[in-house]
Formats: C-alpha cells, structure tokens, sequence
C-alpha cells in the first residue's frame, strides 16, 4: 500500500536513471522516454481513443514487457520496476472484490493514469503538430536585409538659472584682479656680493670654497639662514661674474661637489 | 483581394510599409506610431489591416504575430525557396514536447512539465528552448519553493507563424477535453468530487465510460 | 502605376517577389533564377520588371543596381525611417559660464569671452550653446579680424524664464546672495546690471586687451 503514493506521481518525484542506466534502457527499450512513454505507445498500439483503453491490458502488456526484458538480462532502470510494480499492485486490486477496496479506490488509481496518458498523449500531437507549421527561416522568410529603423538621439540640454547666476559670480570672483604684496626682505645684492668677492680674492692666490666667501654665520644678522641663502646664491652669481671678467678661476672636482675658486693676477 | 492602385495609397500606409519593412524585428503597432512621429495608432492599425489585405496573395505577406507585425514570404513558396545551408538544428524529441507544454500550459514550472512528461527533464533542454528565444522565464509561482515559471515568446509565434497562442493548433478542443487541465483536477471532476462541477459533463461521461470498461 | 490584381501574379513573379524578399544581398537575374531551381532567366527578367512597376510609388521599391535587384524604402520615406530621441543633458560648467558671459555681456566675441573667463573656451563649448538654441551668431565685430560676435536668443529668455535681459540679476544682487565672495570691490562697482548701450569701462578695457593680444 505504501506504494501508491509514490508510484502514483512517479513523473518529477522520481529520480533520475543514472547515465549508465538510462544507456541500457535506451537501448533495451527503443528510445523510451521513461515508464509512461513506454505505456503510452503500448497503449496506442491498442488503436483505440485513449479514454476508451483497457488498463487492465495495459497492465498486462507493460509486465510482460518489462518481464522480457529481464529475461533477457537488460539491466532495467528503476523508474520501469517502480511502475512495474505499481502496476502489478493496481492489477491485483482492480481484480479484487470491490468491498474490500481501500482509499483510493484501484479505479481512482486507474483513472489517475489514463488521465496522464491522455495528457502527455495530447502534447505529443500538440509537438508534432507545431513542428509541421510554416516555420520562420525553414518555409517562411523574413527579409533578408532590412535597413533598420535609426533612432538618431538629440540632446535636450537644460540649465537651472541659478547654476547659470552662480556660475557668472564665480567668473567675475575668479578673475578679479589680485594684487600681490611682496613684503620686504633682508637679502644680498648682488653688487655687494661682487665688491665683497673681489676684495677677498685680492688677499689670497689660494683656491678656495665659495662658502668660505660668505659672511661668518655667527655674525648677528648673517645667521638668518634666509639671508645665507640669498648671500650663497648672489656670491654664487658673482663668482661666475669674476670669472667671466678673467678675475677667478672656478673649479668643481665632482658634480654637486665643492665649488672652489682663487683669483687671477693681472 | 485586389492590390490597391498606389495612388490610393496615404503617406501614412506607405510609411508604414515602409517601417515594417526596414525594421530589424517585428514591430507592435504602437512602437511603428511611435517610430513615425507619433502617430495615431487607430490610424497605424488599419493601415497594417490595408496592407495585410493588399499583400494577401503576392510573394511577400504582412503578417501578425503576438501583436507584433512583419513581411515575411508566402507559405506556398517554401519549396521554392528553402535552403539547405538554413537547415536548422533539428529540436529532440523532447525539447519539442517541453516546448508544446509551455506554450499551451503556460506560465509552467519545470515540475509540471515533468509531471506530464513522466520523466525528469535534461537541463539541457529548456537551455536549448531559452537559447532559441522561443521561451522566457516569466517569474516565479508563489508556492512553497517559489518555482521558476516559463512561458512563450513573441519570437516562438513568429517562428512557428501563430497570431497568437489562441492560435496553437487544437488549443480549443484540449481545452475543451479538459487535456490542460492538471490531473488532479480532472480526476476530481471525474469522480464529482464537491467543488468540481464545472467540468464538461462529457468528459466525466467519457471517463465514466473508460471506467466501465475497465472493471 | 497600379498594382496587378493579386490574382494576375503568377508563380514565378510571386517566387521572384519572395526570393529578393528574403535574398541578404541584392541578387542578379540569373542569381534569382538559379535560385527557384533554375527558371528562365528571360521570365525572371519579366517578373522583375513587373514587379518593379508593382512597387513604384509605395512605400517599398524594388530596384536595379548594378544589374542587381533588392527592395529598399522608397526614398521619400527617409525621413520617416529615421527617428529623434531627445536625451536630457545637464549643460557642462565651462559652458553655463560662458552662456552666462553671452548673457551679460551681449554681443561678445569668443576671444572676449576668454578674456572674462580667464581660460580658453573650447570651440565645442559654444556649439553647445548654438546646438541648445540659446545663442546666436550676432554677426561679426568692425575691428580687424572681423571675429565672430555672440548674442543670447529669444529661446534663452523662454528657458530661464526671463522677460528680457534686464532681468538678469545685478552685481549687487549677486553679492547679496553670496556669489561674487571674495570679489574685488572696485570691480564689483564696476559690474553694472546689463541690457545697456555701454558696456561698463573696465569690461571694455578688458575685451580690448585681449582684442589686442589677439592681433
């Protein structure tokens, strides 16, 4: 009895044949598509309206089927052996005396799969029939080369008013005329720079580094290292004056080394 | 029917031939008003019905498929113009079945398509049926589980030349037999279960019937 | 030029209608005839003659090229296969500057406008506002060169809302709302509202100056 439920919606609840399993079968079976396709062409072969079948033939057919194929050893897949035996119990209890029937009754059973058969029956036919239609690019053509229809795109363009305000007051703050204070600096002029280079070469013939031109960072103002910079750069500036002139020589053993200089007699 | 003279043709039905003929996919009625200016889509309406009329009988007809309208050649002439190298994959026999299902039971999960199948259904085959454009995934069904559910496109009624699903073939008298309705209904119905007397008595007659027959 | 009665078609002119139909490239006489399983060339000839007459005047032709035959729209259609979709676009920073600038400073020249922006205004960002509608050629300026002026339109009014150019805020009120901080003062006097016959002296002196790098 346990059975019935089971076999009663055998269709998705089952699972599937295993790949092995649904080669045999397709071999064994002719292309069967499963236990009911299997009983709906025996079902067919009784060239009767589906809704006038026997089952209890049906049946019949299907256990002998399945009982050959057996004989024959084919490994039998087993969605075919659940419904054989289903169908086996439906046989028993539609023989059986109605009184002693339980719920649901062998006819509601039977009924239940000729209503199925009926169905997938009625799709099948419905397919064939389908596929027989004028179908596009078999029978039927569309054009070969339509041109399109272009959809040119234009651009709605759109400016809020207070963008286009605010955007003039930034232009107008944006270009204001800026007058730039450049405060006052302590620096080196480079005049004082020449006179002073030119007095201290006058005391040696020695080379020497340019910064020891430069006035003793210990001397008051002359710390300021801003003020040394500026003197560096303008005494810099004046070295290559002198030299220019032919009072100095320079000379710089390596890149970014020690730049030397000594002055030249007349 | 007669071909109009072209003189009698408005610009309105030359443009719509001509949009029909241009475009790329078949176009409903209302993206043709659209696509020419917005106009009047009464008036785009019975121009396609004058031009369907027009071309009935030449090489080349105006079809409608799922509302959509495009020119296609004339059944009759498929001998003629079929083409080996168009030769299309040919579908398996059970992506056609899969496919018959959804179009006249459709919205349909995979479960029911099995359920009248029989057999689980390979994955590949409802792929084959999407790939093709012939089927979409229309949703989901709100039941436990919320199944995905799948119908047709307008492309399947373009393909197989339907003007709609009413026009499946026999989709009437399955209907009318109960053949699409789930089998728990019909088993209900047939055994006047309460709550199931709207089925066609003659189909409960005819069930009966079997039923005698087989006891 | 009146269609032939659907009934006077006969199959070849049918078939010859459908093979162009479907054809993916224009097809020669003898291509088409090759085609419907080797009909005479002489008759294919015919039928396509007949046919173009046929479709002259509707919205689709069937046309020679070349000694190759394919259907097209008919040209006077051209129009009506090609549609506009308009795309809302915000108007870019530079150019809601430089539309301000026209605006203000009416009639302007581009190198005018760059001296007030104090960049280089791409030539697009003025198409921009001539694509938009709300600026105009005003004809060009009597000095050498001869460079282009720019004036706002009717459109630009309409848009922003504005009865005329008088309307645009002034300079203090601008101010007031905070959109000329940290503005110079005395050119902030100098800014005067617009739609006068003068253009304020330091704007002049200004637009002259680029004027003058510009020769």
């Amino acid at each position: 009895m346990n059975l019935i439920p089971a076999a009663a919606d055998f269709g998705a609840a089952q699972p599937a044949p295993a790949a092995g399993d649904a080669e045999a079968l397709h071999l064994a079976l002719d292309g069967w598509e499963g236990p009911l396709d299997l009983l709906l062409d025996l079902a067919r072969r009784q060239k009767v309206d589906l809704r006038r079948i026997s089952i209890l033939g049906l049946v019949d057919q299907y256990l002998s089927y399945i009982d050959r194929a057996e004989a024959l050893r084919l490994e039998l897949a087993a969605d075919y052996l659940v419904m054989a035996a289903w169908l086996a119990y439906l046989k028993s209890a539609l023989l059986l005396p109605r009184e002693e029937q339980e719920e649901p009754s062998p006819e509601e059973l039977a009924l239940r799969l000729q209503l199925r058969l009926e169905r997938l029956a009625a799709m099948r036919d419905a397919a064939a029939r389908l596929m027989a239609r004028d179908r596009l690019g078999r029978d039927v053509f569309a054009r070969g080369a339509p041109e399109g229809l272009r959809v040119d795109r234009r651009n709605a363009w759109t400016c809020e008013w207070f963008d286009l305000v605010q955007a003039y007051g930034q232009v107008k703050a944006r270009t204001a005329p800026v007058v730039h204070m450049v405060r006052d600096r302590k620096v080196m002029t480079l005049d004082s720079a020449l006179s002073r280079l030119s007095a201290m070469l006058g005391l040696t013939l020695d080379w020497l580094d340019l910064q020891a031109f430069l006035p003793p960072s210990g001397d008051g103002e002359w710390a300021d290292p801003q003020l040394r910079r500026s003197a560096l750069a303008s005494s810099f500036v004046a070295a290559l004056e002198l030299a220019r002139l032919g009072k100095a020589e320079l000379a710089q053993d390596e890149t970014f080394g020690p730049l030397r200089l000594r002055g030249v007699r007349a | 029917m007669a071909w109009q003279p072209a003189e009698a043709l408005d610009i309105l039905e030359r443009a719509v031939e001509a949009a029909v003929f241009a475009a790329t996919a078949p176009m409903t009625a209302e993206a043709i008003a659209a696509h020419l200016g917005g106009a009047e889509v009464g008036g785009v309406r019975a121009a396609l019905a004058r031009l369907a009329q027009d071309y009935a009988g030449r090489g080349v007809h105006l079809v409608e498929r799922g509302g959509r309208w495009h020119f296609q050649t004339a059944p009759d002439l498929a001998h003629l113009l079929r083409r080996e190298r168009e030769e299309q994959r040919r579908l398996s026999r059970a992506a056609t079945e899969v496919l018959a299902i959804v179009a006249y039971h459709e919205p349909v999960s995979r479960a029911e398509i099995e359920a009248i199948r029989g057999v689980q259904t390979a994955k590949g085959t409802l792929d084959v049926l999407l790939e093709a454009g012939w089927v979409r995934v229309a949703g989901r069904r709100e039941v436990p589980g919320r199944p995905v559910i799948y119908a047709t496109t307008p492309a399947f009624l373009a393909h197989f030349g339907l003007a709609s699903r009413r026009d499946l073939p026999g989709i009437d008298e399955l209907r009318a037999a109960g053949l699409l309705d789930p089998v728990d209904e019909a088993l209900a119905g047939a055994l006047e279960l309460p709550g199931r007397h709207e089925l066609m008595p003659e189909t409960r007659i005819e069930t009966e019937n079997a039923l005698d027959k087989n006891e």
